[in-house]
């Protein structure tokens, strides 16, 4: 056996794989785009199991409360770019591998050149609208995308746009889901995520990676499935094999304007900003450095709490929601000035 | 007839539980009539903008018609990751 | 919220779990046994939940053909013991829980003690003999033990051994399956593993252990969870509620005697030592350094073949089917003198 | 009777397939039957000295009947890890 097949050999012994699907993996190119709680395992399996050229997109630095399931990163690493340290990470696990990482924020601006060049994206994203903008490019480039997603107890694992023998195309996250509003689907960092369901996920979106690349079993295409880590019971859904969904554009990024904690920290002392928590009555009630106080999912209904005269400072744990509680603002109060704080708390206690 | 519905994700929390059962008088029903029962009944589950409703593991379009013999399930979006 | 529970921030969050979750995982005393395949990503995601004493046992040490699917490990790793590279790298991954290697091979003559002072014991072997010895010293001392298994495309996971509500214990490994005879089930080195079902089912084993210590959820006590990766179809079969095993004692390990690479060399220099290829006819045809060949399933109908006045080597790529094929040239020929390569051909080229 | 059987693990291996039909003669067949004819037909699979009978999702006992409507799986012990 060639010596460089040496690290494969378990999986070429495999049937319907072989050296031939081993090549396969060594000329693909697959971007991962989050490099999260499903970034994390996907990427690692990934590169273990040989694809030539592995991209790692995200913008965020490593933080404390992600450590619990994005098992690529120390606490050594608080604070370094995802990107950065998961790349140095699989660089070690697989010297014979290229690696690649991406430190912009994915926008519409950028997203059809960053994808460019990659043969499968694997959506590992932790937001609604990156998800649309990666689903949408996919589909405008007519790549796949590998979609993965979490909450709490329960995970969703999809392989969208893939090409019929008809040629037509696959169904897409838009035939699912045509929209969503964000403000009334919590995320992880309100709800909470079992680390285990990020790790068996993010490997499933990785082997569905390694099915299409090397052309073995069955891939997602055509079907979700939703699991459960409490009862461990999953189901296959099907949606059909076409796509009825036309995307013949992007829809532009939004631009949430944010500051950073030391500029709301002179804001505050000269009272030219004025605070609007969106987290939960649990959290404030754990944490609560003052002002106007709204969940996320009710700033809708307290529209008349504002005041066009002053200016605004959202603020949850992350930056997550309360980039959100701007978009909204944006879009129902138009001309009122808000700001997210970028990093959320985390940022305004690193100080 | 009485339909019995499967929730997962934000619908178990809108729901307040995994199943519920809906009320949709009479046999011809179809997943459109499904929805407007479910979100007269949990307003929030309309606030979501979309959610899937798969029929015996199938997804389900508006008009597809729905018995009692059917397993229902609405399966809202995930965000996370 | 204290500085300590920052990192678990998330899962803390989730409906069900809690402060109080928290530090039911902080106090569990949890042994992973082989840190290979499923150990790997099992204890990964055990060591990010923190779990607040964590065994690795392992006597094995990384080689090439581990690194596809056995993420601890770098090819800088190659020839060190896998228990001390997975310590070290989970320790750099939560230094705040104590992690404690076994390297000692595990025998009937100290399971038992190896087990005692865990709470939870996580069944990542690759060999029936360890299965059934590890499942029979769990049932033997009270303990849970939470099963994995993988082959080509497919996994099984299950909990053996809960404590039901009546005092009495949920099925274990030998309900399913009394014996097996090892020669006529293929491991991994012969049929191959997809590296992503390891991950998967690993992370499935670690998900059933936080479930266990953190009483959410429901275990798969009673039952077993059949994944295949081809189609992500799975199915969880119902095996009823209480054991119909009784199981009283340990069987006494098999002492298989092994020798080395240089005495291998040595002894075939002078002639007193004779070769027994038993890996598969596409190993050999690959490569091949002589002697008789049978593969080993063929072992058994070809005992006519062995001369009681001669010293077999019998070797395969890891040392792993030699071992199984001189513990049956024991028990149907008592007397011939037969050993196995330890490390296998591997070890052969390595000096 | 006719039986549909799935093979799981190396029982696809020794069966050549994921599925195959046992004919069982009469109506009131047992798991203990369908073992004795799977491994008159296959003497591999007694060669594993065990492998589980799964009937619609449940651990099937020797003595348990087998019906022309039921999934029958068979699911062989596994080493790997």
């Amino acid at each position: 056996m060639h010596p460089d097949l040496s690290r494969y050999s378990c999986q070429v012994a495999l049937p319907g794989f072989g050296e031939a699907a081993q090549r396969l993996l060594q000329h693909a190119k697959v971007l991962v785009v989050g490099a999260g709680g499903l970034g994390c395992p996907a990427a690692q399996y990934l590169a273990a199991s040989g694809i030539g050229t592995l991209g790692i997109a995200d913008f965020d630095t490593v933080s404390i409360s992600n450590l619990h399931r994005q098992v690529l990163y120390n606490p050594a690493d608080v604070g370094l770019l995802k990107a950065e340290v998961a790349c140095q990470r699989l660089q070690q696990q697989n010297p014979g591998i290229k690696l690649v990482s991406h430190i912009a924020k994915i926008t519409s601006d950028n997203v059809l050149q960053v994808i460019e060049g990659y043969d499968i994206i694997v959506d590992g994203t932790d937001n609604f609208e990156t998800r649309y903008l990666l689903n949408d490019a996919a589909v405008l480039s007519g790549k796949p995308i590998v979609y993965g997603a979490i909450y709490q107890y329960e995970g969703q694992v999809a392989v969208w746009n893939i090409k019929n023998d008809d040629g037509k195309r696959s169904p897409n996250y838009r035939d699912l889901f045509p929209q969503v509003d964000a403000t009334h689907v919590p995320n992880c960092s309100v709800g909470g995520v079992i680390p285990t369901l990020a790790g068996i996920i993010g490997c499933m979106q990785a082997n569905e990676v390694i099915k299409y690349v090397t052309r073995t079993g069955e891939v997602l295409a055509g079907k979700i499935l939703v699991f459960d880590a409490q009862t461990m019971q999953s189901r296959v859904i099907n949606i059909g094999k076409t796509t009825k969904t036309s995307i013949t554009q992007l829809q532009l990024s939004t631009d949430i304007p944010t500051i950073t904690a030391a500029e709301l920290q002179s804001g505050l002392a000269n009272s030219t900003l004025h605070l609007v928590d969106i987290r939960t009555d649990q959290e404030r009630d754990e944490y609560n450095i003052g002002g106007l106080h709204f969940e996320l999912d009710e700033v809708e209904d307290n529209l008349d709490e504002f005041d066009f005269n002053k200016t605004y400072v959202f603020y949850c744990s992350s930056g997550k929601r309360s980039g959100e509680a701007v978009k909204l603002l944006q879009q129902k109060l138009p001309g009122v000035k808000a700001y997210s704080l970028g990093g959320g708390l985390g940022s305004l206690n690193r100080d | 007839m009485e339909i019995t519905v499967l929730a997962f994700g934000i619908a178990k929390d809108i729901f307040g539980g995994q199943l519920i059962t809906v009320e949709l008088g009479d046999s011809t029903a179809t997943t459109a009539d499904l929805k407007v029962s479910l979100e007269a009944r949990y307003p929030k589950l309309k606030q979501l903008a979309s959610y899937m409703v798969a029929v015996n593991n199938e997804y389900a379009e508006d008009g597809g018609v729905i018995t009692e013999l059917d397993e229902v399930a609405i399966i809202p979006p995930v965000s996370g990751g």
